[in-house]
């Protein structure tokens, strides 16, 4: 006979005591566009502490006052102190109404939430990154955290693809890391524009002319979802193991943290076992109309 | 064991209220038999029955003074934990400046009376997603805190009910306090009582008028066992998870579609469906924001929302989403069936869609 | 976000109604005096004399287009207004006087009028949405005053109004209500009725008739089908009940047509 | 509405337009034109369009009469509830007392207060006040306005306690209500009610004291008249000129034309014309039906026990809002709840009638019905169409004296000598819009 059976025996789960639906104020230091729909904020909590530490690939959700919380990927780097930072696109309303913050406003943060891309596993072996529009954000941290310790990764190859040559983000770094990094990156866009001598074409063609020799490289997948999963079978047609390969998914979100229900994907729920995958793990999910 | 009588039974109540728990349990509202807080055991409806199938519920008076012929209502235990709207935090805004202010969690004690083997069930289920993971829902755990549960088990199982299939009832095994079994109606109504904590205990020892003899212990089980072989409805649950979990494309969510409203009745009147999500509004001159959280439905085209389109647009996937979360999916998610054979949705489907016979059909066909 | 220097300038205008979500808006008690001092109240002949100058930044439109005055006047207010938010069933479908869609107006007017040739009316009664681009709709006949305040307090605070799409049914099972179809067997559009009035009618023991009108993907064809066969309707009280309060609305229209023989 | 002023230069002659009349209800203009000092044309013209209500009832079930025609009005949806249920009773062969009658008046009571304290205070004061509405009043007169929208919230509060929400009930059923409210949430009422009867007696004070043209009509005043009570969904129809009439005959005297330049038809007496609908008309021939506290704070306000100063219907709703909070003051203390909350009606076939007393006046039904309950014909006689010619009528007596007059100010003035009125445009079928036409 327990003790109290009709009642629950909990001890308070609640992390450091905080209600994880209860959002921490923090403050915008600025905003930077990045091109006409896309603007990346750097936040610091208005308390004066730190960031929350996070991992590449996680997320966090974001409130702005009265009109609603979305979840949006770290853009920053994991590894150095620094504001939070996030490229968010203007796609709705709430978007939109981050769009029109100035520094000083403060919006409300919970998180980081979520898996993280298995950066450890790339260590002393290739990491190809295959991202499509604003999927190069949640991909950032992993590139400042591989360019921050070059010397223990192999060979890096990003592989970007924008719909329009101005809009492809993060541009000046993107020359950048091509430049001095090692690091082969490579770009292509939907539709080409004068002035623009680069690829033109979806990311898959990069992939397949990409450098990728060693077996046991790692890829990491993030853009819409019938990118993703092209962008995977290209590279299993280049022979790269399905369990090498991940990518980050995207469901509606309340809650961020497997109560609400939402982000269901199958038998996976994304905020909690995702939103970044092991390909094999959602494979037969993938294709799927409506899931 | 105990034999508790009418006068017994009040006498729990009584020391229940005593000690300050707010008691719910049944009552005849609107034709239908409701949960809400109840004065005492007079409150509690008499000599009634429930007729239930598909989309169809009826009350009949039985005539006799039988205390629990009837089975479920609408309504689950879920909305005393699990509230319909439930206000999270309040946003003040200075200038750009935001300061927020949690709504507070709400304890206190709450006594159940008439809870069903397969509620027990479900209150496990919710306990499980709501209280027992990484994250737990704060206001879900402080009012779930300091509950006693007065039990009973079922004699008179109802026409959707398959609490047997899903391993659940007709009779309580564990997460109750004080559990009861009836015996007789005809004006002589008693119970088999049964304590399951140490408070449970202390109340029936008080209350009782004795220990059950064998031929009250025999009874019992007769009627228990009829209760089993009397139900409603039943599923074949061996091998159901498997099989839902390869029926994406199955040409029966679209049949179903032809008949489902996605009305979210379905999933509004399951005791374990948790789906919820957040409104925010503002007052007129923008300096207080609300935000709260309310019952969600995977039938609504909000739920899949991503900007531009529901990913589930169509009735059929919607459904699809429901039964095999329910059936298939809440395994892989938290080890056990989603489903706890209650049959409300079937009987609250204002359509009669019958999760049993869908499941089977499905199943049926499915391939591997 | 920007603090507000001028008043957002607010317009109201009628047409063919009942003056009942207007009215709506002076229901508005405890927040009247709110409004007026968040917005200017520049053209509300219903509750003053005084009219400003155009361009508004919001225009509430009432009513329903039934009259060629109407039909061309209603162009000038989308012309004068930054955003419109058409209000009540019947600016958002053409209202109970939809009736007449599915009649001879000629044959109405004699009815109602001894010299019809005085009166100019069209055909059709139709939702102001068909006329000219609307920025929100807002159901309801009449509409639910909170929602009103809501719509003006999300423009005011720059986001989308929080209104649901999905099925009365949702409002009324939180609300604790005992489903009046599977309890009762009365018929209940509440599973094809956009939610927004609480479950008002369930609440009141009676099945819902559709004041907000269809929600989205509904399903009129089966939820007929069990009116006739469980409910022991007939089809002609299925004709009538979708032919209500928004007979106009596509889904109901065609609903009732299908069982018209 | 600003006047928009053509002035011809070589006569006296000048012509002041106002499209629309502002603080009605509904859609109208008003029409003037002066020669000189001589009125030569009166029009109080209704473009409010049609909506064919008479024509959509038929084929319809009497069962949907009280939702379907709430629906002409937004205002009054409880007159035209309360008219069509009555008639339809009247078919059944079914009366409707104890509980469930007074809960209709309870119901009744709300629209009366909530419509009386819109009228008094929001579209009529500013007038009087010279403001161009209410909230342009309240920076000078907040404690008024706060205290009017706490009377007018209450009515609301009533209706929707009994009718589910505030416009368009939906509560109301032939034979009924389809819920009875419970005994505690009706009696809890009760501060409220007698808050607003307080209050209601400050807003005569108020009214009492503001000033009024000097303008007296001999009118026929015509109103219900009950045995017992004053009068609100039951009794005859009487006039101050000795009619009086079973609902039944109310065609034998009364008779409906069309005139070209409305789309509201008028409704006038057979043989004497036009007569006057509504608080006056209902005051002066029920002054003997008024509870004792009522008549008292009738003559505190200066009032006879017949007026017959249109302007001074601001004082005479004041007393009925107080009337109608008293007694839903009495309803209230006394609710116990039906056991049914309706009264069974079958379909019958037949012929009955229904009026009641909406807060802007009489306001009658006649439905014939079939054997299946399907409406083979119905007649609405609202209000305002009944007083349409008398606010003609005292437009062109209310010019008259006044011709010197800005054209503003005189068009200020006749607006205000229409909402004395308190017409309810959408209901005639439904805005105002004053030309005033001195060519
Ligand atoms: C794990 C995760 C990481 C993300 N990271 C980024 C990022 O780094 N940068 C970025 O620009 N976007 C990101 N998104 C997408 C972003 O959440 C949506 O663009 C955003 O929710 C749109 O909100 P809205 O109100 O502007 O759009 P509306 O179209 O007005 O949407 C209304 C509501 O629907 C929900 N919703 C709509 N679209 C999405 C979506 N794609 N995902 C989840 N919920 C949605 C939200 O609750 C939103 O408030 C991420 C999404 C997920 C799930
Ligand atoms: S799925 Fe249906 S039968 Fe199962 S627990 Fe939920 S409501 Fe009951
Ligand atoms: S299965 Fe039934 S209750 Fe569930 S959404 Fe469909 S119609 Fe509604
Ligand atoms: S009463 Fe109507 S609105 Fe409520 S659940 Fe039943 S069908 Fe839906």
């Amino acid at each position: 006979m327990s003790p109290e059976p009709g009642s629950i025996n909990l001890t308070d789960r609640i992390r450091g005591g905080v209600d994880p639906m209860v959002p921490r104020i923090y403050n915008v230091e600025r905003i930077r566009r990045n091109n006409h729909d896309t603007f990346t904020m750097e936040l610091n909590p208005a308390d004066g502490g730190n960031p929350e530490p996070f991992s590449a690939g996680q997320f966090n959700m974001l409130y702005i006052f009265g009109v609603g919380e979305i979840p949006v990927s770290i853009s920053g780097d994991p590894v150095q102190d620094g504001p939070l930072m996030h490229t968010i696109r203007e796609v709705g309303t709430v978007t939109r109404a981050m769009a029109r913050l100035k520094p000083g406003d403060s919006i409300g943060v919970r998180g980081p939430f979520g898996s993280h891309w298995p950066v450890e596993l790339a260590v002393g072996t290739d990491v190809v990154i295959v991202a499509g529009g604003i999927g190069l954000a949640p991909l950032r941290p992993v590139i400042y955290q591989v360019t921050g310790n070059r010397s223990r990764y192999g060979r890096m190859v990003l592989l970007y693809g924008a719909r329009a040559p101005k809009e492809i983000l993060y541009q000046r770094q993107l020359k950048a890391w091509g430049g001095s990094f090692d690091m082969d990156v490579h770009v292509t866009v939907d539709r080409g524009e004068r002035g623009w001598n680069g690829e033109i074409g979806v990311v898959t063609g990069l992939i397949r002319r990409a450098p990728l020799d060693r077996s046991g490289a790692i890829a990491l997948i993030c853009g819409p979802e019938i990118m993703m999963r092209f962008s995977a079978q290209e590279l299993l047609r280049r022979g790269m193991d399905k369990d090498r390969i991940y990518v980050s998914m995207e469901r509606n979100m309340k809650c961020g943290v497997g109560l609400c229900g939402h982000c269901q994907y199958g038998a996976k729920i994304i905020c909690k076992d995702g939103p970044v995958y092991r390909y094999d793990d959602i494979e037969s999910l993938l294709g799927r109309r409506e899931v | 064991m105990f034999i508790l009588e009418p006068d017994g039974f009040e006498k729990i109540l009584d020391s229940l209220r005593e000690k300050g728990y707010r008691i719910t349990g049944p009552k005849l509202r609107d034709g239908a038999i409701v949960l809400d807080t109840i004065d005492s055991a007079a409150s509690l409806p008499r000599g009634v029955r429930d007729h239930q199938g598909p989309g169809r519920y009826r009350l009949e008076e039985t005539g006799d003074d039988s205390w629990f012929s009837y089975t479920l209502g609408s309504d689950s235990w879920k909305k005393l934990f699990f509230h319909p709207i439930k206000p999270l935090f309040k946003t003040t805004r200075d200038g750009g400046l935001l300061q927020i202010e949690p709504e507070p969690p709400r304890e206190g004690l709450k006594a159940l009376i008439g809870v069903r083997p397969c509620e027990l069930q479900a209150l496990a289920i919710q306990d499980k997603v709501l209280a027992e993971g990484e994250f737990v829902d704060r206001h879900y755990v402080a009012s779930r805190k300091g509950t006693f549960i007065v039990a009973v088990n079922c004699t008179v199982p109802g026409g959707t009910c398959f609490c047997v299939s899903m391993g659940t009832g007709p009779v309580a095994d564990r997460g109750y306090d004080i559990s009861l079994t009836e015996l007789g109606s005809n004006g002589a109504t008693r119970f088999v009582a049964r304590a399951g904590s140490p408070h449970g205990e202390e109340l029936l020892a008080a209350a009782s008028s004795g220990k059950a003899g064998e031929s009250d212990l025999q009874l019992e089980a007769e009627l228990l066992e009829a209760a089993a072989g009397n139900m409603g409805r039943s599923l074949d649950v061996e091998g159901l998870a498997a099989a839902l979990a390869e029926s994406g494309d199955h040409p029966r969510w679209e049949e179903v579609a032809e008949r489902c409203q996605a009305c979210t009745n379905c999933t509004m009147a399951c005791p374990t469906c948790y789906c919820h999500t957040v409104e925010d509004s503002t007052d007129l001159t923008g300096s207080v924001a609300d935000r709260t959280r309310v019952w969600d439905s995977c039938f609504t085209a909000d739920h899949s929302y991503l900007h531009g389109g529901s990913v589930r647009e169509t009735r059929g996937a919607r459904y699809r989403q429901w039964l095999t979360h329910k059936l298939s999916s809440w395994h892989d998610q938290f080890g056990g069936s989603g489903c706890t054979g209650c049959g409300r949705c079937i009987t609250w489907c204002p359509v009669g869609i019958d999760i049993t016979e869908e499941a089977q059909a499905v199943r049926g066909t499915a391939r591997g | 976000m920007p603090l507000r220097t001028t008043k957002p300038k607010l317009a109201v205008w009628k047409f063919s109604s009942c003056d009942g979500c207007q009215l709506s808006l002076l229901d508005c008690e405890d927040e009247l005096l709110a409004v007026a001092g968040a917005i200017e109240i520049a053209n509300f002949p219903e509750a003053s004399r005084a009219v400003v100058r155009g361009p508004y930044n919001v225009s509430l439109v009432e009513g329903s287009i039934t009259t060629p005055e109407e039909a061309e006047r209603i162009h000038k207010i989308r012309r004068n207004s930054r955003i419109v938010v058409a209000i009540g069933a019947c600016a958002t479908s053409g209202g109970l006087q939809a009736l007449r869609n599915f009649q001879d107006v000629d044959e109405l007017s004699r009815l109602v009028y001894a010299h019809p040739e005085y009166i100019e009316s069209l055909n059709n009664s139709t939702p102001i949405g068909d006329h000219i681009f609307v920025d929100h709709e807002l159901r309801g006949c009449p509409v639910d005053k909170a929602h009103l305040v809501e719509v003006l307090s999300a423009f005011l605070n720059g986001r989308k109004p929080n209104l649901p799409n999905h099925a009365v049914c949702v409002e009324c099972k939180r609300a604790g209500v005992v489903c009046v179809m599977a309890a009762h067997g009365t018929p209940c559009l509440g599973p094809v009725t956009q939610a927004g009035c609480d479950a008002l009618c369930p609440r009141y023991n009676r099945g819902c008739f559709g004041c907000f009108g269809p929600r989205e993907n509904p399903n009129t064809a089966h939820l007929a089908t069990w009116y006739l066969d469980q409910c022991g309707q007939t089809p002609e009280e299925v004709i009538r009940l979708f032919r209500g309060i928004n007979a106009n609305a596509d889904p109901f229209r065609r609903e009732s047509l299908r069982h018209e023989s | 509405m600003k006047a928009k002023i053509a002035e011809k230069k070589t006569t006296m002659s000048r012509t002041i337009r106002a499209d629309y009349l502002a603080r009605v209800e509904g859609e109208g203009a008003m029409y003037i034109r002066l020669k000189g000092d001589e009125v030569r044309e009166v029009k109080l013209k209704i473009f409010e369009p049609p909506r064919f209500f008479e024509g959509f009832l038929r084929g319809r079930s009497y069962l949907e009469a009280p939702d379907m025609t709430a629906r002409i009005c937004g205002i009054c949806p409880v007159a035209y509830q309360m008219s069509s249920v009555h008639a339809m009773e009247q078919i059944a062969g079914v009366t409707v007392d104890g509980p469930i009658r007074d809960l209709r008046r309870l119901l009744y009571c709300g629209e009366w207060i909530e419509s009386h304290a819109l009228h008094i205070f929001m579209l009529h004061l500013p007038d009087f006040l010279g403001y161009e509405s209410a909230i342009h009043m309240a920076p000078d007169f907040k404690a008024e306005v706060e205290m009017a929208l706490t009377l007018k919230k209450y009515g609301n509060e009533l209706m929707a306690l009994v009718g589910g929400r505030e416009i368009h009930p939906i509560n109301v059923r032939v034979g009924g209500f389809y819920k009875a409210p419970a005994r505690d949430e009706v009696r809890g009422f009760r501060d409220k009610l007698i808050w607003g009867m307080e209050a209601s007696r400050k807003a005569v004070a108020l009214v009492a004291g503001l000033e009024f043209p000097d303008f007296e009509q001999d009118y026929e005043f015509v109103a219900m008249r009950h045995p017992d009570e004053y009068p609100l969904t039951e009794g005859r129809l009487v006039s101050s000129r000795g009619l009086d009439i079973d609902l039944s005959e109310f065609e034998n005297e009364f008779e409906e034309q069309q005139v070209e330049h409305s789309n509201a038809l008028h409704c006038v007496h057979r043989e004497r014309g036009n007569y006057f609908v509504g608080p006056l008309a209902r005051y002066a021939l029920n002054y003997d039906r008024l509870s004792p506290a009522a008549r008292e704070l009738a003559v505190k306000g200066g009032l006879d026990p017949v007026v017959r100063n249109p302007f001074k219907s601001i004082i005479v709703r004041a007393v009925e809002m107080f009337w109608a909070y008293e007694e839903a003051l009495r309803i209230v203390d006394s609710y116990e709840p039906p056991e049914k909350p309706f009264v069974e009606t079958p379909p019958r076939r037949g012929t009955g009638f229904g009026c009641s007393e909406a807060p802007r006046g009489i306001c009658w039904h006649r439905y014939s019905i079939d054997d299946d309950g399907l409406i083979i014909d119905a007649k609405i006689v609202p209000p305002t169409s009944q007083n349409q010619r008398t606010i003609e009528s005292d437009l062109r007596e209310y010019v008259k004296g006044r011709t010197s007059l800005s054209d503003d100010k005189l068009q200020w003035q006749c607006e205000q000598a229409v909402r004395n009125y308190d017409p309810c445009i959408s209901c005639a079928t439904h805005f105002l819009k004053l030309t005033v036409d001195r060519g």
